[in-house]
């Protein structure tokens, strides 16, 4: 049974410095929340994976917070460049930032195969690629039964994975909906797993038998975070701020500008101290 | 009638498209063409994002591939680890529309890096589902801007191989697909020779020159021995498409990809 | 798009001779109608696959339409055992069967890569076990990360797999709901696939955007059978027969009884006409 | 209180499973057990049965592993291939049931053959999900009635692997889990010897003596120092359990596994 927890503490208690975290969503339920405690609190040396960065990662490696990316897709959805991202690797700033880059495909086997407990993850691909040459994870493999050769890339392990849910009942079990991304398996593959929700309450509302839920017993802590997807948005709950997207173009392109916003927008705000659901 | 250079990519694009093609959509002008089609032609091709929303038919056009319009629409919408693994790399999707910030004479595009991997002079997106999809999707189109800064004689970074150095270098490598078989540029459209692979000018777009096509590319181009020209958008389809992107907000263009 | 085909007219287009055939369902949605026009059409050398041959494939094996069988649990569920698996086996009636053995990690996960376009599925499993000795297609590879060893399968790519599902639409698109086994991936893994439904209806009717929907272009051909997965059953439509799955024990001991049964349960029905949905 | 041999198997298997174990349940005995626990001293025991329901809290014990009333009461069902990667191999089970044909001194289980593989004697149902629930689950209880017939010193054939030859066996192999932790047979209970990991009888059923354990057991068997004596099941557990069963249908047993 996970604890029910408010964000600030159990940001606390479960990211430490130097972990390996995820923060993961597809463009739906990305957990902007839990990012922006992480950085009120100063973490630093993170190893952030995700198949696809955007703004909360622009904002966790603009303002220090990481010293490397896991990664596939590192841009703006629909928008274009992550200004902070591409300063820290063009010019260091605010630190260098180490890049172990991938395909969606590979990062998506990956976490499949750390949820599945296999210490690789074997795909059709790479092949052709300079991807190999600038990552050492990248191998083949011979298939003992037709001789051809696959890639293969170590699974995803992340220290902590954090994901946002739409609601979570009073035992602990979580439900997702919509475009799920690789949320479920990048918190199965995870030691530890954060869930943020959009509310706790006493009836799931599984629709279906086969929908996504994941049992209180692979969830650590859970948070009630109304709101802690936006700018992106949660199915069924609101709507994604497209309009801060775009917005996001301008304010990140300069230092000043995004520390400006930052400052304003994550750094003097608190955590909404949300009691127990 | 007028149209602007995006809408006729757009237009050309989506006319390259058939009836019960499974076509894995980015966003912004393969998206544009893809729903273009599905309203035009060809109301049956099936449409996905890699989201994993497949059979989406979105009203207005999605900002990101994972836009709620999107999962509204779709027949059904899986994980993301299932979309690349059943349904990309299970060979199901028969047209991959890849972008390319640049692209050389064989097809292989570029979206890492210009310059140096280890000390880029712009750090690009990166590759996210373009590898793949260069190498399991049946066809790859390819729709990007025609000028020497995007048709270069050589990628800086292979993120998705086309024809390689060209010839049967694709079946060298095992990979068993037909590769970018179509690129839609704002000047004409471009396909591959079906010996050395090399991307032929095959059509030109209306009050387009052989030299403007010359000088915006990085490497002598060749025409195609029967060189067709590009038919202008039609009033319909300039009327669907508008009628697509003004709903969507996206009337002054589809933004970068 | 697939086509709306009677029974006959499916079974006598999509499954020949010599085939590798697949009729999936995992206790739930077993295609039993299917099957039983299978018999009725007298297909031979067949391998059948399957991670649970229950009593469908002990009535294909009795009358003698597989030459073998890869299979992971041939008994029947909650019984004993199948008494035609187990003449054709240890007597070679009414004719030898081959065998390829797995366990259910192994056939579940070889559906699964053979759905992914793999050549191969690799796992943990069979380690310490005489299943190795007996099928080589269990090898081992070695992990270029770790160093560690992993068993390795060839994938599993049925000529056709056929499927019993609750519903279909006008469109040809089918839903699977409830306990939906290895459905999915025998359908995608397949050459060929073969739906029987409940019922084909204007409206799929699904509960959740994340509900278990197999696209009309990755189907063949749909069947409206009601009924189709009886003694099995179908989640929201009729209950499993479980007095029926006990009383086979007795059918099926003696080749007598059995062939008497099959007379008149099988061989003597016709398959329904249904028309198109 | 009268009980039958049964019913003091099922009783003693429940009573090993705690209120945070997560349980892969296999039909008949081991499904009773499990939810004998359920109902009465661990209400938060997490049962999945192989057919991918995860948290089923059935009413009624299931004739097969699939029964309905597992999937209407599961708090989700997932497919069979995720059920045995995410689930299975990925470590989440803290305890997998098996049954056995044959299980030998250092809990190495048949479900295959009786004879040779070629040319068995008798061809039982073979592995389902056994082979690597005993690799992959934390601990594997097995539940097994006390026969020379069953406890043999060699098994035909290792279907599940248990601790092999003995000692380290296990992780010389490279598995990480526990093994077969509990053997519980209608005459008694037995555990693996700390270092020889050789079954060793630890506790006794009532009115059971070691000559009756020693006689049907095809191996001389061992007992523990500190042996112990099994309690015979309460009122309230045979209650509980006599209940289940009868609403079942199988109070006459629960049939052959």
């Amino acid at each position: 049974m996970p604890r029910f927890l408010a964000l600030a503490d159990a940001i606390a208690e479960y990211v430490h410095d130097g972990d390996t975290v995820a923060l993961e969503g597809f463009t739906h339920l990305i957990p902007f929340t839990a990012g922006h405690e992480v950085i009120r609190q100063g973490r630093r040396s993170l190893t952030l994976v995700r198949m696809t960065p955007d703004l909360i990662y622009d904002q966790l490696i603009g303002m220090g917070c990481a010293r490397k990316l896991i990664f596939s897709w590192g841009g703006n959805p629909g928008v274009g460049s992550l200004h902070r991202l591409r300063d820290a690797v063009e010019n260091g700033w605010p630190q260098p930032l180490e890049l172990e880059e991938h395909g969606h495909a590979g990062i998506a086997t990956a976490y499949a195969a750390g949820a599945a407990g296999l210490p690789l993850a074997i795909l059709r691909g790479y092949v052709g690629t300079d991807l190999p040459g600038v990552n050492p994870n990248i191998r083949f493999i011979e298939d003992p039964f037709t001789g051809g050769r696959l890639a293969a890339i170590p699974s995803l392990r992340p220290d902590v994975s954090i994901v946002h849910a739409q609601r979570a009942d009073r035992a602990g079990n979580v439900l997702l909906e919509g475009i799920v991304g690789v949320q479920k398996e990048a918190v199965l593959a995870a030691t530890r797993a954060v869930v943020t929700v959009e509310e706790v309450v006493d009836d799931l509302r599984v629709a279906s038998p086969n929908s996504v839920v994941l049992p209180s017993w692979t969830i650590d802590a859970i948070i009630e975070a109304p709101g802690g997807a936006r700018p992106s948005y949660a199915h069924g709950y609101y709507r994604r701020d497209n309009a801060f997207y775009t917005q996001w173009d301008t304010i990140s392109r300069e230092r000043e500008t995004f520390l400006a916003w930052m400052g304003e927008n994550v750094l003097n705000r608190t955590a909404p101290r949300v009691g127990r659901g | 009638m007028d149209y602007t250079a995006s809408e006729m990519m757009m237009v050309a694009a989506a006319r390259a498209l058939k009836n019960d093609d499974v076509c894995l959509v980015g966003i912004g002008m393969p998206s544009a063409a893809c729903n273009l089609a599905r309203l035009t032609h060809a109301p049956n091709i099936t449409l996905i994002y890699e989201s994993g929303t497949i059979g989406a038919k979105p009203y207005v056009l999605p900002l990101s591939i994972g836009d709620p319009e999107l999962c509204e629409t779709a027949l059904t919408t899986v994980s993301v680890p299932e979309m690349f693994a059943y349904w990309l790399q299970g060979g199901r999707i028969t047209v991959g529309f890849l972008a390319a910030a640049q692209i050389d004479r064989f097809g292989n595009i570029n979206t890492t890096v210009i310059g140096e991997y280890s000390k880029p002079k712009v750090r690009l997106p990166g590759g996210g589902g373009a590898p793949e999809i260069a190498s399991s999707c049946d066809q790859v189109f390819v729709i990007v801007s025609h000028s020497p800064r995007a048709f270069v004689p050589k990628v800086d970074f292979v993120t998705s191989f086309g024809f390689g150095t060209g010839g049967n270098h694709r079946q060298r490598l095992g990979i068993t697909t037909t590769g970018p078989s179509l690129i839609v540029t704002d000047l004409c459209l471009m396909r591959p020779h079906p010996q050395t692979k090399e991307l032929l000018v095959t059509s030109v777009h209306p009050s387009v020159t052989r030299e403007e096509i010359a000088i915006r590319t990085g490497w002598p181009v060749q025409f195609a021995g029967d060189l067709a020209h590009t038919d202008p958008p039609t009033a319909g389809e300039l009327a669907v498409l508008r009628d697509l992107l003004n709903r969507s907000g996206q009337a002054g263009g589809t933004g970068p990809s």
